[in-house]
C-alpha cells in the first residue's frame, strides 16, 4: 500500500490576493485547493469581512513535503512582508494519495 | 432645505458603528447594493448619451482624461515633501484622491435632484473616464517606469474591475436601448435609487466608523489632508467644467468626482502593485475622512462655486 | 374578506420546511429583509410623528413603557409555579413573551391597510419602547439582583441591538425628514413592504417549520402555554390603548404588540444574559406556537375587541 | 424592433466572464434573484387561472405531462446512438433537454411584453408539469427499472425541488388571493420583474463563461446538440399548442419550454441519481450553448413559427 | 483521565451532496459534524460557487479511530469515483472526550 | 533557527458568542483568530444557519501551548455547560514563529 501521509497547508490572508494566490499554488506544485472566506485579527489588526476590501480567505491545500516546503518559502519571500497572512502547516493521512 | 434622508441614513451608520451596534450589512448585501447604483448610474448616463450626439463629447472626454492623469501629479510632492509621507504611502494617496468615488457621485446626484438641477448627460462617462488614469500614475509615481514586467496583468485587473465593468456596461446597454427600451428597467434601477442609495450609506457609515480607530492612531495629518485636498482638487474640476461648457449642475458634479477619493477601485489595485504602501492609510483618509466632509460640507460648496461660476461667467 | 397573501407565504413556507424541501433563504437574504422592515416600520412611524405634537406622547409613552416592566412580572409565576418550568426558564419566557415581535406587528399593520382602518402615529414608536423593558426584568428574575457586574455591557448589548437601532434610526429620519423629504425613499422602503413581508413570512414558516421536531419533544406545556398566554397579554395591552385613547387600529395594534412574543431581540439577549435557560424552548413557544397563533387567529381576535372596546366604551 | 435590455445583460455578463472580469454576483443574491422570478412566474400564472375555470385546462395538462414524457425518449436514442454518447451521459442530457429553463421562459414572457402579445394563463402551469417527468424518465433511461430502492427519496427530492415549489406556491398563492389580493404584492414581483430578470441573467452570463472552457475541451458534438436540439423540440410544442388551441403567445411560450434545456431542477436530481454522468457535459451544453442561442435567435423563431400556425391554420 | 485523542476527518465536496452525506456520516457513528461553505480547485476542475451546483461544501468530523475508518472506506466506495471529493484525516486532543 | 511548532485550538460554537469569545482569547493570550461561518449538528441538536441565533461559527486560534492550555480551560469552565460549542487541539508548524 502506498504511504498515505500529507501535509496540509493552511493560508489565511487578504480575500483580494485569492486569485492570484490560487494560480500561484498551482505553478508550485499544488494539484489542487479549497477556499473559504473568513474574518479575523492578527498583528495588522481587525479584518471583518464587512467587504471586500477588509475581508479574509483561508485557503487549504493538500500536498507532499516538497510542494509544501516550496509554498511557504515562496509565500514568506513573496507576500509575508506586505500583507496580512498567516501559514501554518500540519499532518495529515489522505484518501487516494494518488491524487495529491 | 432639510437635509438629504439619504445623509442621515450615513450618519445612522456611523453612529451605530462607533457606538459599537451589532448591526451589520452581510458582504452579498454591500455587493447588491454597488451593483444596483453602478448599474443605475451608467443606464442613466447611457438613456441621456443616445439623446445627445456622441462626437461632441470627444474633445471633452480627452479633457477630462487628461485630468484624470494630472491631479495625482499635483497631489504626490505635496504628499511626499510638505506631508512628509513615505513614497509609497504618498503614491498610494495621489491615486486615491485623483480616482474617483461612485457612492459620492451618487449623492452629488442625488443633492441636485433634490433641487431639481438637471446636468450634462456626459458625467456618468466622465466618471468611467477619471477612475482609472490616477491609479495608473500613481503606480509610476511608487514604481517608476524599471522592470515592472506586469504591467498587462496590472491594466487588465484595473479595466476590468467591478466598478468599471458595471459602469460602462451600463452606460453601453442604456445607450443601445434607449429612453423607451430602459423602461421596463426603471422600477427597479431608477425607482428605487434613492432608497438603494440610503441603504448604501448606511453601510458606509458602519465601515467608516470602522475607521476611526485606525483615525485615532494616524492622526492629524490624515484628518488635515483628507479635509483640505477635496476643496482644491474640486476646484480644478468646476473651473475645468465651467471651461468645458458644463451646465451649473455638470460643473457641480465634476468637481464632485475630482474632489472625491476613490474607495474601491484604487484600494484594491494600489494593494496588488504597491503592497509596500499601508493601505489602513489611504482608506482611513478616503473613507474616515474625505467621504463625509464631502457628502456633508463639499457638495453644497462645489455646487456654489459652480453657480458663480456660472454667474460671474455671465 | 380572504386571507391575506403574505400569510399564504407563511404556510408555504411552513408546508416546505415541514416537507423537507430543500428550499432555503440565504441568511444573508434575511437580514436584508428584516432591515427592510425594521427601517420601513421606523420610517412610517417618524413620518407620522412629525405630524403629530411630540409632548401629547409622552404620558402614553411611560404607560407603554410601565406595562413592558409589568408584563413579564405577571408572566413569570404563572410559568414558574403553575406551569413548573425552571426559574431561568421561567424568566426566558418571561422576557420574550413580555417583549414583542416585529413580525406579527407588520403583520398587524398589513391586516389593518387591507381594510383601511388607519391607526395613531406613536405605535412604532410604543413597539420600540415594549422591545426592552421585559429583557430587563426577565434578566433580573434570572440572576436577581446579587453580584451582577456585567450589566452595563449587557445593556449596551440590548440598547444597540440591530432591531432597536434601525426602529429608533428609522424613527428619528423619518421625524426629521418629513413626509416630503422621505418620498424619494418609498418606492423601497413603502411600496415594496408588503413583499418584502411576504418572502419575510416565507423564511419565517421554513425557521417556525424547524421548530416543529422541538415541539414533538417538548410537546403539550409548550403549545398550552404558547397559545393560552397571547390572548390575555392581548387583552391588557387592547385595555390600556383604549384607556390611552388610541383609535380603533392603535388599540388593536397595541393589543398585538403585547400579545406577541419576541424571536429576535430577547433570544440574543437572553442567551448571553440567562445561559443556563434553554434557547430552544422560548424559541419554540414563541415562533412555532404563538406567532402562526397570532397572525392566523390572534389578530383578528385583538381586533374585534378593539372594535367592542371602542362601542362599549360608546 | 431593437434588442431587449435584458438579453444585453446577459452579453454582459458573458462578456465580463470571457474577459476574466473580477465581477461577481454573490451566491446569496442569485438565490434571491431566482427566488423573486419563480415567484413571479407562478403568482402571475396564479392570478389569471383565478379568472378562468381550471376544469378546461384538465385535457390540456394532461397531454402537457404526455409531452413531458415523450420527448427525453426521443433525446434519448439520438444521443446514444447517432451522437455516441455514453449511456449515462445520454439519459442525462435527455433529461436536461426534456425538461425545461424558467430563465429562457422568463425572457419569453419579457419577448411577448415588449410586443404586447398576450398569452393563456395556463402556461405557467405547463412550465411546472413539464419541469418532473423528463428529469424521471432520464433516470429510468439511465439506470432501468432494476432494483432501484430509492425512488421514493429521489421523488421527494424532484417534487420538492426549490423550483418546484415555489412555482406550485406562487400558482396556489396568486389562485387564492386572486387579482385583488395580489395587488400589494405587485410593487416588487410584478413591477421589479424586468429589472430582476436583466440582474438574473447578468449572473447568467456570467456562468456561462465559466462553461466556454469546457466547451473548448469536449467541443463539437456538444455545440453541434445545443444547437439543433432546440428547434425540432420546439416545433413539437408549439404544433401541441397550436392543436391544443392556445393562443399565439401560449403558442410561442409552449415552443419555447419544450426548446429549453433546464439548468437547475435536471442538472441536480441527476448528478444524485446518476452519478456516473458527467455534470459538466450537459450543463455546459444547456448553459452554455442552448440558453443563449434561445435567447438570441431561438425565441425569434418560434414566434414565428407560432404566428406561422395560427395563419395557416386558419 | 479519560484519553482524549481522536481524529478529525475533513470532507471537502460538492455542495449538493451535504444532505445526504450528513446524515450519513451520523449513521456511520459520527456524533456530529460541521460544515462550511468553499470553493476550490481539484482533479475535476473549478468549483467557484458562483451558484450551488458548482460549489463545495467542507465538512469535518471529529470521531474515534474506529468510526474514522468506517467513514474513510464507506465514502471511497460510495462516493469517491463519481464525486468531486476529497478526504483526509488528522490527529487531535479534545475537550470532553466523552462526547466524541 | 526556532522551533516553529505551535498549537491549532479550533473552536465550534454559537454565533452569538462571536464578539465576546474573541476578546476573551485575546486577553488569555492569542495574538489573532481566524473566523468562519458555519453550520452544523452535536449534542445540542442541528444548528443550521438559517439565521444569526441558529447558526455557528468556526474559530481557529495557533497559539503556544501555554495560551492553548489556558484558552481549553477557561472555555471549559465558562461556556462548555450552557452553549452548543466543541474545542479540539491539532499540532501544527508555523512560518514566522515570532509572530504567534
Ligand atoms: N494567532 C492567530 N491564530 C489564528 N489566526 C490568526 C492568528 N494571527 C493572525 N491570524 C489570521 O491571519 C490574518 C492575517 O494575520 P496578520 O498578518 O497577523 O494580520 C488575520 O486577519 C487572522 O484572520
Ligand atoms: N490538493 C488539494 N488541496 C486542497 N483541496 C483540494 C485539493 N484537491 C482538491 N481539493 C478540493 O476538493 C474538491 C474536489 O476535488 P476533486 O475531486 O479533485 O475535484 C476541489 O473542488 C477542492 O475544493
Ligand atoms: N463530532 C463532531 N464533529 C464535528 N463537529 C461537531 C461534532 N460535534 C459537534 N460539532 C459542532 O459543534 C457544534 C456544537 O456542538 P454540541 O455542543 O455538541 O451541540 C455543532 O453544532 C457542530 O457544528
Ligand atoms: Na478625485
Ligand atoms: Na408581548
Ligand atoms: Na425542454
Amino acid at each position: 500500500m502506498p504511504d498515505d501521509s500529507r501535509k496540509l497547508i493552511t493560508i489565511v490572508t487578504e480575500a483580494i490576493l485569492e486569485v492570484e494566490l490560487c494560480e500561484h499554488l498551482e505553478k508550485l506544485g499544488a494539484t489542487g485547493y479549497t477556499v473559504t472566506n473568513a474574518r479575523g485579527s492578527g498583528h495588522r489588526g481587525i479584518r471583518d469581512a464587512g467587504w471586500s476590501s477588509s475581508s479574509n480567505v483561508r485557503i487549504e491545500v493538500v500536498c507532499n513535503e516538497v510542494v509544501a516546503q516550496r509554498i511557504a518559502t515562496s509565500l514568506r519571500d513573496n507576500y509575508y512582508n506586505n500583507y496580512a497572512m498567516i501559514l501554518f502547516e500540519g499532518d495529515v493521512r489522505v484518501l487516494r494519495p494518488e491524487k495529491f | 432645505m432639510s437635509v438629504d434622508p439619504v445623509i442621515l441614513f450615513f450618519v445612522l451608520g456611523l453612529v451605530a458603528g462607533l457606538a459599537k451596534s451589532d448591526l451589520r450589512i452581510p458582504p452579498a448585501i454591500y455587493d447588491l447594493l454597488s451593483t444596483l447604483l453602478l448599474i443605475t448610474i451608467g443606464l442613466k448616463g447611457g438613456v441621456e448619451l443616445a439623446r445627445s450626439p456622441l462626437v461632441g463629447v470627444m474633445p471633452q472626454a480627452a479633457g477630462v482624461l487628461a485630468i484624470g492623469f494630472i491631479l495625482p501629479l499635483l497631489v504626490f510632492p505635496i504628499l511626499r515633501f510638505v506631508a512628509r509621507f513615505g513614497r509609497a504611502d504618498s503614491a498610494s494617496l495621489a491615486a486615491h484622491y485623483g480616482s474617483v468615488s461612485v457612492a459620492t457621485f451618487a449623492v452629488g446626484v442625488a443633492f441636485l435632484a433634490e433641487r431639481n438641477v438637471g446636468y450634462d448627460s456626459q458625467l456618468p462617462l466622465f466618471l468611467v473616464l477619471l477612475e482609472v488614469p490616477a491609479i495608473i500614475v500613481g503606480i509610476l509615481l511608487a514604481r517608476g517606469l524599471s522592470g515592472n514586467q506586469s504591467w498587462g496583468k496590472l491594466l487588465h485587473e484595473i479595466l476590468l474591475g467591478k466598478s468599471i465593468v458595471l459602469l460602462v456596461g451600463g452606460l453601453a446597454i442604456g445607450w443601445a436601448a434607449g429612453p423607451t427600451g430602459v423602461q421596463p428597467l426603471e422600477p427597479l434601477f431608477f425607482d428605487l435609487f434613492k432608497g438603494v442609495l440610503a441603504l448604501f450609506l448606511l453601510e458606509m457609515g458602519l465601515i467608516a466608523a470602522g475607521q476611526a480607530q485606525a483615525l485615532r492612531n494616524k492622526g492629524l495629518p490624515l484628518i488635515v489632508f483628507g479635509v483640505l485636498a477635496p476643496l482644491p482638487l474640486a476646484a480644478i474640476g468646476a473651473c475645468a467644467g465651467w471651461a468645458m461648457g458644463l451646465s451649473v449642475g455638470g460643473t457641480t458634479l465634476l468637481a464632485v468626482l475630482t474632489g472625491s477619493a476613490s474607495y474601491i477601485a484604487a484600494p484594491a489595485a494600489i494593494r496588488m502593485a504597491v503592497p509596500e504602501a499601508n493601505p489602513s492609510l489611504s482608506l482611513t483618509a478616503s473613507l474616515g475622512v474625505t467621504f463625509p466632509f464631502n457628502i456633508f460640507v463639499g457638495i453644497p460648496i462645489y455646487y456654489s462655486i459652480a453657480i458663480a461660476l456660472h454667474q460671474w461667467g455671465g
